[in-house]
């Protein structure tokens, strides 16, 4: 049964401390997590599933499922933005609508970490080489949403230049360091692994458990934002993650996914960027109002998908897989 | 001691490197960014705390020469209009020192 | 560009909400915080470093019309009086970009 | 004998760092721990032991001698401010007295922390709950002192609310992220530790040890401060503390704690507060003088605890439980 | 309200010492310091990020009364002509507080 | 052969991310790892290294060798400024010279770090007091530094006092650190190590790898300096360390030092200082243009050493020793 899953996922101190967070905002407690601390975690963060993955990826070298996945990867972040964009011209602005779509269409490292964390948790295999999925599907939804605005709005001095938006979509701090981890994975495979294990391997639950605590602090502080985002955004950012995830789940099923690997992938489709892709974002949409698509991003999606989300997904995936 | 102006304008911190790029276009080669810093503006309401989401507001200082200014908010304004952020002037007395003579 | 008043406030960071909540009050609704401001005030003589037990200072900058003046020097001296904090007004001109005229 | 236990404890390195950073000011060396890296470890120093204690009290569950300890140190934490309230009103005014006593009357969670790593050092064995006691102590001197200034002060003026008292001495960030790490601790249990174990046990000691090399920097900076002082208070900062500890002892041997416990609970009643009471008095008695109660708590109790008190609160309780 | 003047001097943390040391000696008791700025002098024409080896730059603030101010630049222009830095003078209101009062 | 050593070396975790760092900043990506970090991180670094350096000073004694070794250290601390002194004379004026002589007279403790790291890649063993070496070798430079200044220059008003110049040398937070940290670990011996452990040990080599991450950005941004600094400098970056080594090794032969030893004596001959000299020639060489002395150190002769130097070091030992 699903609530069982739910619970369980629940029960886990990075999703406690999650919910402490966001109880520390609700009764104006003055914990706070000071700048630049969440960003050394989430630096650290990235560094650990980077480097594991590209150790993981060498160990089971570029097979066809590699591929496949990787082709899935890149069809749903292109895919995503494009259809949401049309659900969400319905009742926003062009320049909203292109920006809320390509927050949806890329993806929240952390909502990724914490599934794998719950598959650990489970005894659940999955592939390292979802990883790079991870950095694949990071970007181009970026690139998706400029389009999108290119084509649907008509205003003369839109005066972007291209290189400063691929730069920023494929040089952006996450994207590199996560890219540039798994290169080094590798590069240096189980070797460099064993030395570097107690950092990336020991530290690692610990860190996202401390993260997870900042960003219950976040989501929270955003919420009320979200009354000025009005009913239908709320319904999208918890409707759209479902169908992507289902979307994720049935082409994962196609392709003949592992139950762990298949999570992860419906996460990755589910998620909604709330760093990378709103601050692309700001520079090149900056008509596009920033407390619609990161409030949606996070203070929604994001803990629906660590609560609810991620046990549901893996239910689906269970019934499916039988 | 002569007179100088004072540029202070306080962004978001992605918009950083464009308005320093206008201060320099419009020739004032010279200045101090304070970082982390938080805020609340009319236009949005809410108080902005430091997330890891939307990057920090800075505080860009800029001292220079009082025929420096039209330049300046030639470079800068657009770049307000376009991303947001506020920029006020006000008139300062700057202690010369050796250095500083060689530098003006 | 019209002229502004430029209001800074140094003050413990424990009393930050109360001097925002003053400004609020007062009409001013736009602010910007700096953190972690080491000190020392004639007052206590010493200087104060940064740590984990008495809180750092904040630096508080606020720039409103000058008729909202008065209601801030109201709503802020008493919180000086009572916890202690410095308060400081100059003139400043605002560039004002098309967004700035949407907010005043 | 006693002297041999005091150099047990120095010996350790956390002590030693505590004098390396004392000695780093003393010499005037530029070394630093730069803001908020501080306040990381702090985070993370209560995380561990709040969650420690919570994994603690889950498997020893809620028996009388909990309920007899929990009690014991309500007792303590409101009885100390109300009786050196009266000794300080000797030399000192209204409100300072009020600050001081509340300060005294609460505790501090490194002081709890060192002489549980001491017990740790000497294959002592205690109990998990005392970090509840140790969370229990914190608030109520706060209200006690508020209570008091209110009682024996009277300027028409004097204008706090009930609620941002309460809100301040409950749920300030250092009790919050305790009791929370202790709710999540016992939500977990066992399976929560052992993913978490690396990052809360492994890391432990080393932080302790790096966070009391800051605590010797910080303690040695408010050493000027005590020439304004005055003798009284210094006499105050080192006596006080022993007659504490002993009261906590007999209290201890009448409920019959273990002798580890009995050690925790009197460096409990022996420790005052640096931090989240001189926050809360700064904002509700302003009238006090920080420098009073801020440099007596931090520049001779602190020190004089870790150095000398825990080691003889032992030797006191290893003669008594004989 | 009463006027007063704020000097406001950029400089590198390693002189940060000898600087307050010297607003000391000229009478000027109570300092502000905002650490980590970053910035780019003329004189040395490239952006100095933070970091670990050169030290970060410092802001430092300070009020005065203004017949502080002769003592003020003869203590700090020696000091900028060695180790380099900017200084600059500028007008403001005091909001005196009860205890700013005591203080002045 | 040598250049199987520099792919092993150039192999390994720390490296990488050091090329990542200098990657990121070439490609112009923002990934940044905000102040104070990187300070945490390297007061970490000092910190473990000075304690474990400790604890095996005081398992091998004050023999012999150890004194043979730190007299070697000594020795080259003071000749090393002196000599390239007056190569520096010959085409830059007396300041920028003397403050360059101090930079390569004193040591970096990050390239000494690397090369132990790589020794344990390799299970060479090295002597814990070679940190003793470290530590002695960090402050002469910048003494003979400021002696040359003043025997070569003559202006009257040179008005520094000799109180802060020793001050500034011996007392800075690197070498106050590093040396209480070994003090310290003498001090609580194999026992302090124990409980240590998996704080100063189990980190060690995540950090290092880290903090090299951070190195790489810092160099880079670095490297446009070079262009004002001209080929001169950029000659003497490179050859003067191979020179340094070269005397380092005869004299670690002469004095029958093992070959791990005498790797990191290589190491600590060639490498230059980029935190604690600079920072005291800004103090007491303001005449010195910074750029020159930091830039060198750092955009050329650190990546040097660590990518080329240490392999190659060890292969000219590897040839004597045999
Ligand atoms: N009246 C004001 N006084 C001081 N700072 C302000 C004011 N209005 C806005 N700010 C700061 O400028 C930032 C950008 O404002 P805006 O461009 O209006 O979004 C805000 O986040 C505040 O930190
Ligand atoms: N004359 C001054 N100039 C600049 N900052 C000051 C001055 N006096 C006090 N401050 C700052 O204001 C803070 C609070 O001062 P006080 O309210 O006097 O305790 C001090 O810690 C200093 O950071
Ligand atoms: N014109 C200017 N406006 C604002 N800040 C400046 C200006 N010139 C220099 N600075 C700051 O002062 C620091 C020291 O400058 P300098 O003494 O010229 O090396 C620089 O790093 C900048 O942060
Ligand atoms: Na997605
Ligand atoms: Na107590
Ligand atoms: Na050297």
């Amino acid at each position: 049964m699903d609530a069982s899953l739910i619970l369980s996922n629940i029960l886990n101190p990075p999703i406690l401390f999650f919910f402490l967070g966001m109880t520390a905002v609700l009764v104006k407690s003055d914990l706070e997590i000071p700048a630049p601390i969440p960003k050394l975690l989430s630096l650290y963060l990235l560094f650990a599933i980077g480097f594991k993955g590209g150790v993981e990826l060498i160990k089971s070298g570029i097979t066809q499922e590699v591929i496949f996945t990787l082709l899935a990867a890149m069809l749903m972040a292109c895919f995503v933005p494009i259809y949401t964009f049309f659900i969400l011209k319905l009742k926003l602005d062009h320049y909203d609508a292109a920006a809320i779509a390509a927050t949806y269409g890329s993806i929240s490292a952390v909502t990724f970490i914490t599934a794998s964390a719950f598959l650990n948790e489970l005894g659940i295999d999955f592939d390292g080489y979802m990883v790079a999925a991870l950095a694949l599907m990071e970007s181009p939804a970026i690139i998706v949403g400029l389009i999108l605005v290119n084509l649907f709005t008509v205003d003369g001095k839109r005066d972007f230049s291209w290189p400063d938006v691929l730069q920023e979509a494929f040089l952006n701090s996450s994207v590199f360091l996560l890219v540039g981890s798994l290169f080094i994975g590798v590069l240096t495979g189980e070797h460099g692994w064993e030395v570097l294990e107690p950092f990336t391997q020991g530290l690692f639950y610990g860190v996202l458990t401390f993260f997870l605590l900042d960003m219950g602090l976040v989501a929270a502080r955003r919420i009320k934002d979200l009354q000025k985002t009005g009913l239908f955004l709320i319904l999208f950012a918890i409707l759209i993650p479902i169908v992507n995830a289902g979307i994720g789940i049935l082409i994962a099923r196609f392709i003949m996914m592992p139950q762990g690997d298949a999570l992860l992938f419906a996460v990755l489709c589910a998620s909604a960027s709330y760093i990378a892709v709103p601050a692309a974002m700001r520079l090149t949409v900056p008509e596009a109002n920033p407390s619609l698509y990161v409030s949606t991003a996070l203070a929604v999606t994001f803990p629906f998908n660590i609560i609810v989300g991620i046990p549901l997904y893996l239910y689906g995936i269970n019934l499916l897989w039988r | 001691m002569h007179l100088v102006k004072k540029i202070e304008i306080i962004a978001n911190s992605f918009e950083l490197s464009k308005i320093l790029d206008g201060l320099d276009h419009a020739g004032v080669h010279g200045h101090a960014v304070i970082r982390n810093i938080t805020g609340k503006s009319l236009r949005d309401g809410v108080t902005e705390d430091l997330d890891t989401t939307m990057g920090d507001n800075v505080y860009i200082i800029a001292f220079c020469m009082p025929d420096q200014l039209k330049p300046v908010v030639e470079h800068i304004r657009p770049l307000l209009n376009k991303f947001g952020g506020t920029c006020y002037i006000s008139d300062v007395m700057e202690i010369r020192s050796v250095r500083c003579v060689a530098s003006l």
